[in-house]
């Protein structure tokens, strides 16, 4: 299983890849809803680096069925983390935008520039 | 064959990543941002995570694209292009990318089976959950009782999301910025969306409720199941506009929804307690454990559904109460 | 001989559907402008979808994953017209001219 | 089991379970009668639990029945029971204090959903402090770091938004950063719970991935904490927020990131992590230092009587982390009851800025002259604070202060420098504390009437009574001390 290899790293690569193309997405961009589209990018690269890791061989869904015998089931926890984190990343993002819509009210912009240029 | 296309998922995934943060159109953005969260949870499904693959699919491909585009319809769509400040971003990304590579080289490969993870803790949970529980999906077992103490924390981080959006934009806007309200409102002028949607909505709904109550056979829970309830209410919405949706759902039921769905977990916690087990410790509720079990996570579990789908759909409102505003 | 037929029957239909699916992409891509181009894209929705699925229902045989196939593939054929539409109507709405003679290559906010 | 065997639990629960209720108390007042009730609840469990603590007794409770690695673990041991008591106790003050300032400040039909957040902060970072599950610690901080925006975007001034917005992108990458390291932990160890984690990352020590860990979650929870190079968030938002939130939040909330960034390094990865020390002495010790010293700097220079306060809490962070920094037991212990005394006095100058906002709209000094004719009591009870943030001898502040020089020269040869960087700004801390006293007392008033007018007595009274602790804690610091003493003695026992 040469490939099984290859692609185990390459998991975690690409994890790496996401988190910094979101967190340079967070730093760089003025924009507050870019900024927030960068930081989801950045949360769901988190994701992908535990489920990553709950992959067993020969593995399958941590459902038990009746009367199969010596499955060998993938890790449940990381699992039930990320389905956490899924709903925490959601939350915050909900929050973020409510502050953005507001910030554009009484701003008239959602530029960060122009926001510190006003006050 | 599957590794091949977990591959061009991934491969994928970047690239999406990369254009997700190059375009300049913030429109552009939330829809990939939606194909992203797509591609995710395919590649979760292929890494046997299917009850993820399902709440990403639910929740970031559907309800966070709908809470996006309803913001952005409060906004502008243009990102104004910055100049400067890219060495120091750069900088600092390429460090912690860096740092994260460094930190591969000594991690187990994928699907390791002698990795610690699979060497500790998760096997107890495999062995033990037919045993405690009597049913076969081994993630709802550890998301609901195991570990239901994190899930209770989480019913309350998306409570607090919920009153959050409502305390924030609870403030009426500026006057200044009223203008005469489009009266055409959700897509009651299109004739073939909105059959087809009102043929799909109680199937959308029917779905949801087999996922909330099928969850601890096959894959799916509370949460998978109050999202996708939850996109059933924001597709009525989307096609007969807000107000008719609010007419079938009140806020006040939202809210009640969201509030009894949190009080319902914590109850059945205070309930454990008073029945002489420890705080969530559900195999007192019945005179056999095991069907205390069940009947704690069948409770918890509608719970965290009424509160997870109340809270979307009051969010939801929230912004596009906002829209008819302004 | 029987099984081997349908197997046989079930990589033809999987093989056109392939097919449609990469027509549907190459038209997307070369097609002149916008109206044209989602003709091309609707074929991917309907008809590769409607041959994949059949493909594979075929090889499930009778069992509960051939329902839930059909399933899946009732909804994907009503959704994805619905969604044809629902873009076409948009476009229009929002100026775009449904006349061959255009070009618009550089459909804007085009995220390369 | 009896009640008392549930505490740890119940100190969570009852202000968590609260909060929904509190959201449905629309009548006037009830919303706040009902969190204020939630709120000393759990002040009075915390009390319990300290007690219980103080008896050699340190509590643990299994969730769900669950034995420890496999379910989620609570545990309250000195150090948790002396942040506990902060916390909580933070929570209760500013909640009896908070009605009249909130009133001003929050539209009454906003009020529920306001006190609501509150309780849920409250919850949140109790939850974090009695928690001893990594994961479960991420969730709560959740908790408490959503319910710390929704009550900081309560300001009233649209220079909130944006701060708000900072802090939550801050916060949430702080936040991230802290579960890429839990995972990483996670990966090589296959355990999330924190006496597990410790007892398993022995055999793991020195590989890449813990290493790497170790960084993100000291990063991660430096964000939270606002340790130096990363506290821009802070002074924006809390001089943004509104009075009484800042009062609340500058009392517990970086505290408590700061316990679980002490946690972490000197019980997780405690002496077994190659380089423990130099991690430390290399990145901890001069952040410190840096901390203290700009800020304090920049705190003399500013202008806005709120924002002057909160840019010392970052000095006074960096204060916390110096003594930790040490990997001593008198620097611990130094470090330790820093966070109980700070609490004390900078809670007690927030309250007093609630009083003098109560009638002053604009908080920059040379708005506030004449403040102490029209409002005396307020003026003493934010002079003692002051004193004690300063270190002077007779009030709580002195303890800490004195316990650090002492820490500092033991610590080595550089400890004379140490206690330099310490005397210099606490010489800062005179000038910035005379600025605001000169302003109140020593110059005329603006405009306007000059009749006394003091904030409502529910207010002021509360604010008295930090005001006197911080005293009678200067005076008799036996109890703090003690659970102070028997943290390091916990922490550094695990650190040699």
């Amino acid at each position: 299983m040469k490939l099984l290899e290859l692609l185990g790293y390459f998991n975690y690569w690409v994890f790496a890849i996401i988190l910094t193309v979101g967190l340079y997405a967070v730093i760089r961009k003025t924009n507050l809803i870019k900024k927030l589209i960068g930081l989801s990018i950045f949360q769901s690269a988190v994701f992908l680096m535990y489920i990553t890791m709950d992959k067993v061989e020969g593995g399958t869904a941590p459902i038990i069925q009746a009367g199969v015998e010596n499955q060998i089931f993938s890790n449940p926890l990381p699992q039930v983390l990320i389905l956490t984190a899924i709903v925490v990343g959601v939350s915050t993002l909900a929050l973020g935008l409510a502050i953005v819509v507001r910030i554009n009210e009484s701003y008239g912009t959602i530029e960060e520039r122009e926001i510190l240029d006003a006050d | 064959m599957i590794f091949v296309f977990a591959l061009f998922l991934l491969t994928l995934l970047v690239i999406t990543a990369l254009a997700i943060v190059h375009t300049e159109n913030l429109f552009v953005a939330v829809m990939l941002t939606s194909i992203f969260s797509l591609l995710m949870a395919a590649n979760f499904f292929i890494l046997d995570a299917a009850d993820v693959a399902l709440t990403e699919a639910a929740v970031g491909a559907g309800v966070t694209t709908v809470i996006f585009l309803s913001a952005l319809a409060l906004t502008g769509e243009r990102e104004k292009p910055r100049v400067g400040g890219r060495n120091i971003a750069l900088v600092t990304v390429g460090v912690l990318a860096l740092l994260i590579i460094y930190a591969t080289f000594d991690k187990p490969r994928l699907g390791d089976p002698n990795a610690p993870v699979h060497q500790h803790v998760a096997p107890w949970y495999l062995e033990k959950t037919p045993e405690y529980m009597g049913f076969p999906n081994v993630v709802t077992a550890v998301l609901s009782s195991f570990r239901g103490y994190d899930t209770l924390g989480e019913v309350f981080v998306v409570f607090a999301a919920c009153i959050g959006v409502l305390f924030i934009l609870g403030v009426r806007p500026p006057r200044e910025s009223l203008e005469p309200r489009d009266e055409s409102s959700g897509l009651r002028h299109h004739l073939i969306p909105q059959v087809v949607g009102r043929l799909l909505v109680p199937f959308i709904v029917l779905f949801g409720l087999y996922v909330q109550f099928h969850g601890e056979y096959g894959p799916g829970g509370g949460f998978q199941a109050g999202a996708i309830i939850a996109t059933g209410v924001i597709l009525y919405a989307l096609l007969e506009g807000e107000a008719e949706a609010l007419r079938a759902v009140p806020r006040s039921v939202l809210l009640g929804m969201v509030i009894g769905g949190a009080m319902l977990f914590g109850s059945v916690g205070v309930v454990c307690m008073l029945m002489g087990g420890a705080f969530l410790d559900y195999s007192v509720l019945a005179a056999d454990p095991v069907w205390g079990q069940q009947l704690g996570i069948l409770i918890i579990e509608a719970g965290v559904g009424m509160a997870v789908c109340g809270a979307l759909l009051s969010i939801f409102h929230a912004f596009a109460a906002r829209e008819s505003l302004s | 001989m029987i099984d081997i037929g349908l197997d046989i029957l079930s990589w033809i239909l999987l093989t056109l559907g392939g097919a449609c699916v990469l027509i549907g992409g190459i038209g997307g891509l070369r097609l002149p402008n916008f109206y044209t181009r989602i003709h091309a894209a609707s074929l991917t929705d309907t008809m590769a979808t409607l041959l994949i699925f059949a493909g594979m229902m075929l090889q499930a045989g009778l069992s509960l994953p051939t329902l839930k196939l059909l399933a899946i593939m009732l909804f994907l054929l009503l959704t994805g017209p619905t969604a044809t539409y629902a873009l076409a109507n948009a476009a229009l709405l929002s100026g775009l001219k449904p006349d061959a003679e255009t070009v618009t290559d550089n459909d804007k906010g085009h995220a390369g | 089991m009896d009640l008392t065997a549930h505490l740890p639990a119940l100190q969570v629960v009852v202000p968590m379970l609260s909060a929904p209720l509190v959201v449905l108390l629309q009548p006037r007042g009830l919303a706040w009668a009902g969190a204020t009730v939630a709120a000393l609840a759990s002040f009075a469990i915390a009390l319990a639990l300290t007690i219980a603590v103080l008896d050699g007794q340190p509590q643990v409770y299994a969730m769900g029945g669950w034995p420890a690695p496999y379910g989620i673990a609570l545990g309250v041991d000195a150090f948790s029971a002396l942040v506990l008591l902060v916390v909580t106790g933070a929570g209760a003050a500013s909640l009896l204090a908070a009605r009249p300032s909130i009133d001003q400040q929050i539209e009454q039909e906003r009020q529920p959903l306001f006190y609501s957040a509150w309780l849920l902060g409250l919850a949140g970072l109790v939850g974090i402090v009695v928690s001893a599950d990594a994961f479960n610690i991420f969730v709560f901080m959740e908790i408490s770091s959503l319910a710390s925006y929704i009550l900081i975007a309560g300001g009233p001034d649209r220079r909130a938004l944006p701060a708000v917005f900072k802090y939550l992108i801050m916060g949430t990458i702080g936040a991230t950063f802290y579960l890429i390291g839990v995972g990483l932990i996670y990966m090589m160890t296959g355990t999330l719970n924190l006496a597990d984690m410790e007892a398993r990352i022995g055999d793991v020590v020195d590989m890449n991935p813990i290493l790497v860990a170790a960084g993100f979650i000291t990063i991660g929870l430096a964000l939270k904490a606002a340790v130096f190079p990363l506290h821009v968030w802070l002074p924006n938002a809390y001089t943004q927020a509104p009075h009484m939130v800042t009062v609340f939040l500058a009392a517990c909330a970086t505290k408590v990131a700061l316990y679980v960034l002490i946690r972490f390094d000197y019980l997780v990865f405690q002496a077994k992590l190659a380089d423990h020390e130099a991690q430390f002495a290399l990145f901890a010790l001069p952040l410190a230092i840096l901390g203290i010293l700009v800020a304090s700097a920049v705190a003399m220079f500013e202008g806005n009587l709120k924002r002057l306060l909160a840019t010392s809490s970052v000095a006074q962070i960096g204060y916390i982390l110096l003594g930790a920094s040490f990997v001593s037991q008198a620097g611990l212990s130094a470090s330790v009851m820093h966070i109980f005394n700070h609490a004390l006095a900078k809670g007690g100058l927030f309250l007093a800025v609630a009083c003098l906002a109560y009638h002053y709209r604009d908080l920059r000094l040379d708005q506030l002259g004449g403040a102490a004719a029209r409002m005396p009591w307020t003026c003493a009870a934010l002079l003692v604070c002051g004193f004690s943030l300063i270190g002077i001898p007779g009030t709580a502040g002195f303890i800490s202060k004195w316990l650090l020089i002492s820490a500092a020269l033991e610590s080595g040869p550089w400890g004379w420098g140490l206690v330099a960087v310490i005397l210099v700004s606490s010489l800062m801390a005179v000038v910035y504390i005379w600025r605001i006293v000169e302003a109140l007392y020593f110059r005329a008033a603006v405009e306007g009437d000059s009749l006394p007018a003091e904030a409502p007595l529910q207010l002021l009274l509360v604010t008295w009574l930090v005001a006197l602790l911080n005293i009678v804690f200067g005076l008799f610091p036996g109890v703090p001390l003690e659970l102070a003493n028997s943290t390091a003695t916990l922490l550094a026992g695990f650190a040699s």
